[in-house]
């Protein structure tokens, strides 16, 4: 079965994924409309900022089993047998927050939504996007991401891919380094900025 | 944010950021941290919003899209978007100029009260240059022709910008092979904006090219202008004392601080703040006198002519405020945060924005104009005064730092004894083994005034001589290099000729548009040496930039031969063949190219190695 | 992408597309699928990389950052963003049009072979109204001073740039009032580029506000001033019959293609294709004869004058070199997609590129100066004639479809019977409604032709007559509404009209930068009923608008009281203000306004219904 797959080494910090998957939560689908609904739609997967500076997609895993299900005392949390999805009903949440407590990855977050009852703010976390996926698209978030930090694949056949990228990086005389010159520069430049930042401040 | 974090290697800076966390102030560093991460395509140049087939982004990792919706690829993308950094530099600095030309065709007309000729010899200098016919003209009639010979320089009838002709001989015919000499000066950056319309130039090389002469138009023309015509209108600037920090606010005097970058508004509000009748008012209101202040050019400017104190650099701009002792902040334009507004807005701070091209939110608008702007200073001033009585808090973090500014080329050569003999000699001899313009602003990205002092300590320890300008140089007056007793930081060959000169080891050059100074002492050397520009043991350094200014400034001083150190990388990661050009390729084309480090450290081996091997180059160590 | 995929409304189109997916061509449409989803913090004008703090974005759902580092909010960063789309722009007509009075410059020293003055008539009107001292000159030495004097307009010794004197007193007292009148061409671009630095203006009105003044210093300057020039020297345009779409390529002759604006280098081609020389070589290689036609405006230039084919708009230039049959395109500058020199690298073809501004991938550069544009045109030809012999497959996909092209405001009136009048009785009697300039390009978010020919088609039939120019032109002239039967498709009082005097309903006015003609034709308009031009049942359309210029060329027509249609959003939804502003705020302002919609069908209602609001309130149907 395909999933989206995080290749975080690929983020460049863009957030277009965030911005992707707050549209197709909207009600309108037109990022203009659906900055101006009420409440506003947000986004299921954050992008946040490493030691220095770099992006980083943080997305639910849809752990199995997953803590937040196994925190949850409502049952609001539950998941879905077809694709395996992590899914919370909105009308049994009770804003506990024990979710979020018990989730290792920080995905939850709590406020209004177009799926939920007006007026109540409520836990709310990716979905996969399965109601794209049932209409034959793919994942908002995969969608959006061109740099491949965010791709949908079947796990198998990603991993492999994986270890195929990793046993050519650690055998020698490798013709195409594993991360393009361009980007390579672009990453040194940020962490010799935060050595710099760390120097300064140590003395 | 924790408020006991060292933003800066300022005392200042890290008392005030400190009562700022306190007073919920939101400051710079706070929408850094809230920016990140910063958006990698945009950084590393490689997204495209010239056209709305797109916007457009390039795969940086190579597996998504490598070329726009109109064809173009990163190379072609990331020089578009490059150039039209140098475009906005090159355009703001010279629609300042345009400004004090404006000012100077006024004073000719007698249209601009409080303006005056200040410097009758520099008039006659530049109108000589610009082949003014002077005979039998009257000091007026001489400045009306020469502003409508500038003007000229903006348009699109000449060849080239009349100024160019202080480049050395060698230089000139080097622009003139390359096909880079300017022409007009906003013609350059009209050509520079069409090139980069989708489906005009798409060759990163052609594009990279027009940027160097875009830039040169900058920097020889509006510029050079720009200083030279306030030199004529407020006096070329000489070496005199002032205090630097924010403790050069005054907690029982009114205090005003000019923002920006046009002395057009300063000179004019420094002269109200010296009338007889507000001084009255303010000791009518309890005050022990009226303190004028900048930050930012404006300062600079004040500081070169009237050894007026500056109170901090551009990312001191919000955390001035916070001291609570500011009756008035008068801005006119450039670098001046749309954020200070609302900071000012939690003191009692009155915030008056200036020009017709810039407003500001949270900021009441008073335009100056030549006609007007003498009286709307003193109405100014006024009301900053009749403020110092709504003050609450003051907080002044330090004691001030005492400096020496003002160095014009003209009082160089007048302290080597009306020569540049002296300073060849020292170099020649290895007392000095070069000097090193550093120039530009700061950036959140780095901690604040760090890259500035880190390597200026380095390199005058290496006996070389540095000059800097803009907000570096605040940041080394408060480091206190710009003490004549700072010759004890240096190193001994340095040390010996600032002793004997009685001159600091860091000699204050004036505001960003004063880098022309830089350009037009390094010609003289080069002339005197009877070589180019590019064989001359000196470079330039932007460890702390962040403004297009900046770049243009860093563009127009590797095309004329200068290289030059920048510490934040510019967004152009994203395509290797520009990085190359810019850092190797280019010193086939001008004999210079960039060097991109941000540690300051290994930015100082950088240039002194740089300037070791052209005083080999010279043959002068052999 | 499935080959059968309809991209486009016209046959040509969409068989070419086919024969592209077969021949493995990557296109304009490929590319922008690879880009979906765009970037919506570019897309909705978020994202600001003015300054190294950033690169910055606006969170549109509010709950990330709201401001960039420097503290600019969504309605500063769009309004930036804008603005600097609108100095692109109009440097881009702006620097076409200097290249043009270059051109007269060197043709008044006599070191333009090959260029001359062609009309006589229109170089004396335009010195009248330049001021230019006519007396006891010749042609050639009004032609110099004329030029100077144009030069002078893209200086900055003016208080408004020479033409203004076109537009209708009541505009000019408007434009006068909102501060807004052009002062120099290449100024206003500079000073545009110059606020939006950051520090700068930081009030998105007062930005917008300059971006007005800006787009006019483009209409009534840069643009005019290209049309004008371009008139003296190679013809005033008047009707003659033309042929539209890929089938005007020919299989027996040598098909030459030029692609860009300016006519500086398509007149001389076309001569050269008219030489003897070059046609007799022609048919000893086998071909019939030398086929020139246009892709985009410079085909459009000479479609004016020359009635020379064009096989197609901008979304075909890669579909027409698909055809196998071109044997050489020559190109200048702008709308050329860097794409194309590897599409045409899988064909025969040869690629040329002429301008010192603009290289292209995959292209040959061959520079045209006036001193060498005669020889140069020669040479190229020639190369593109023995290229005749390498063709491999050719395809063109459909016949050619007949138009009418080559209406000047001057053959207008002209085919009224010398004067306005009968058009305005026309339009006061409610035969004619009113009218609509329908201009711009395509943009592959919108199905190709699509808007331009939906909007033509249901004007006409509501009696509005349509002048388009640019891209649209042809979209119009392949759809048939070019000929006098096209009349058959108006509403019965157009057609009264149209049949009376022997016109199409829909008339060539020409380039993008002809746009002027229109402001030229609705202030005579307005003239003649002594109003101004707001006031006036015309409105102008940008159905399928993708470039800087088409907005520049949006806003000068909005600021000069020409309500203006757009299909494609331009990059402003993340800012309520400025949305509301353009659309609605302007109204009060200039008397005129935006409306953005997509479908053109509800686009014509929109346009309807606004001319009869006009129409009402002059009182024309009480
Ligand atoms: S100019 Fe090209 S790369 Fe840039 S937005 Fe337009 S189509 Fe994309
Ligand atoms: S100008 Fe402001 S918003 Fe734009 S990149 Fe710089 S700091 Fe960010
Ligand atoms: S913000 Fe749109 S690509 Fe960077
Ligand atoms: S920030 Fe503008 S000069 Fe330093
Ligand atoms: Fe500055
Ligand atoms: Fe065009």
């Amino acid at each position: 079965m395909k999933q989206v797959i995080v290749n975080p080494e690929r983020c460049v910090g863009c957030m277009q994924c965030m911005l992707a998957c707050a549209r197709v939560h909207s009600r309108s689908l037109d990022l203009t409309g659906a900055a101006l609904e009420t409440p506003g739609p947000r986004s299921r997967v954050h992008v946040g900022a490493g030691r220095y500076n770099e992006g980083f997609p943080n997305r639910c895993r849809h752990c199995d089993p997953a803590p937040c299900q196994m925190a949850c005392l409502t049952g609001a949390i539950f998941r879905d047998p077809a694709s395996a999805t992590v899914l919370i009903n909105p009308d049994r949440c009770i804003n506990c927050a024990s979710c979020a407590m018990a989730c290792p990855y920080g995905v939850l977050r709590f406020h209004e939504d177009a799926t939920a009852p007006p007026g109540r703010a409520v836990a709310v976390k990716c979905d996969n996007c399965d109601l794209r996926v049932s209409q034959g698209k793919i994942p908002a978030c995969a969608e959006a991401c061109k740099t491949g930090a965010l791709v949908y694949k079947d796990l198998e056949a990603a991993m492999g891919e994986k270890t195929r990228q990793v046993a050519r990086a650690m055998s020698s005389g490798e013709e195409k380094p594993a991360i393009p010159e361009t980007v390579a520069l672009y990453r040194s430049m940020k962490r010799a900025a935060l050595a710099i930042k760390n120097r300064a401040e140590a003395s | 944010f924790d408020p006991k974090a060292e933003i800066s290697v300022t005392q200042d800076g890290n008392r005030l950021f400190e009562k700022a966390v306190k007073d919920n102030i939101e400051t710079v560093w706070h929408r850094h941290e809230a920016q990140q991460p910063q958006c990698g395509f945009c950084d590393m140049g490689l997204s495209c919003r010239i056209c709305i087939m797109g916007p457009c982004r390039v795969d940086p990792f190579g597996e998504g899209p490598q070329t726009g919706v109109c064809g173009a690829d990163a190379d072609i993308i990331v020089a578009r978007n490059l150039c039209r950094m140098i475009a906005a530099g090159a355009a703001s600095h010279s629609d300042h100029g345009r400004d004090l030309v404006e000012v100077l065709e006024s004073v000719s007309k007698g249209t601009a009260p409080g303006y005056k000729i200040r410097d009758e010899d520099k008039l006659r200098q530049l109108a000589g240059e610009y082949g003014v016919d002077m005979e039998g003209k009257d000091v007026l009639a001489i400045a009306g022709d020469l502003a409508r010979a500038m003007m000229e320089d903006y348009g699109m009838r000449q060849k080239a910008v009349t100024l160019v002709s202080r480049a050395p001989e060698k230089r000139r015919e080097l622009w003139d092979k390359v096909g880079i000499t300017p022409r007009g000066i906003d013609r350059e950056t009209s050509e520079m904006m069409h090139r980069t319309h989708m489906g005009v130039d798409n060759d990163w090389q052609s594009l990279l090219v027009q940027g160097l002469r875009n830039a040169l138009s900058d920097g020889w023309g509006g510029s050079m202008i720009a200083t030279e015509v306030s030199d004529i209108l407020f006096g070329v600037p000489a070496p005199k004392p002032t205090m630097v920090n924010a403790g050069v606010l005054k907690k029982d005097q009114v205090n005003i601080v000019v923002h920006g970058h046009n002395p057009v508004v300063s000179e004019m509000v420094s002269k109200a703040c010296m009338s007889e009748e507000m001084l009255d008012l303010a000791k009518a209101k309890g005050a022990f006198g009226i303190n004028l202040a900048g930050v930012c050019c404006t300062g600079n400017e004040l500081l070169m002519r009237r050894g007026i104190a500056m109170a901090g650099n551009h990312l001191m701009t919000e955390l001035i405020l916070t001291t609570g002792a500011v009756d008035m902040m008068i801005v006119d334009y450039q670098c001046i945060m749309p954020s200070i507004g609302k900071v000012a807005s939690c003191y009692h701070t009155r915030m008056v924005s200036t020009s017709d091209k810039a407003k500001f939110p949270g900021m009441e608008h008073h335009e100056f104009h030549p006609e007007n702007a003498e009286k709307k200073a003193m109405a100014l001033v006024k009301t900053a005064v009749e403020n110092f009585t709504n003050r609450k808090e003051v907080m002044i973090p330090v004691e001030p730092q005492e400096a020496v500014g003002g160095f014009s080329v003209e009082t160089i050569i007048q302290a080597l004894g009306g020569t540049a003999e002296p300073l060849i000699d020292a170099i020649k001899a290895g007392k000095i083994r070069g000097a090193v313009g550093i120039v530009g602003c700061n950036n959140p990205k780095i901690k604040h005034d760090h890259g500035h002092v880190t390597l200026t300590r380095k390199l005058i320890e290496k006996d070389i001589l540095v000059v800097d300008t803009g907000c570096v140089s605040v940041a080394n007056a408060k480091a206190g290099f710009k003490l004549a007793s700072a010759a004890d930081m240096a190193g001994p060959g340095l040390k010996e000729i600032c002793k004997a000169l009685g001159i600091p080891p860091v000699l204050h050059l004036g505001s960003c548009v004063d880098n022309v100074r830089i350009l037009v002492l390094v010609s003289a050397l080069a002339n005197a040496l009877g070589v180019d520009i590019s064989d001359l043991p000196v470079a330039g350094s932007a460890p702390e930039w962040y403004s297009e200014k900046a770049v243009t400034i860093g563009v127009y001083c590797v095309a004329s031969g200068i290289t030059t150190h920048l510490g934040p990388m510019p967004p152009i990661t994203g395509s290797l063949n520009v990085v190359n050009l810019l850092t190797r390729g280019l010193t086939d084309v001008v004999g210079a190219g960039f060097a991109v480090e941000p540690d300051p450290e290994k930015a100082a081996l950088f240039l002194i190695n740089h300037i070791e091997e052209k005083r080999k180059g010279l043959g002068l160590d052999s």
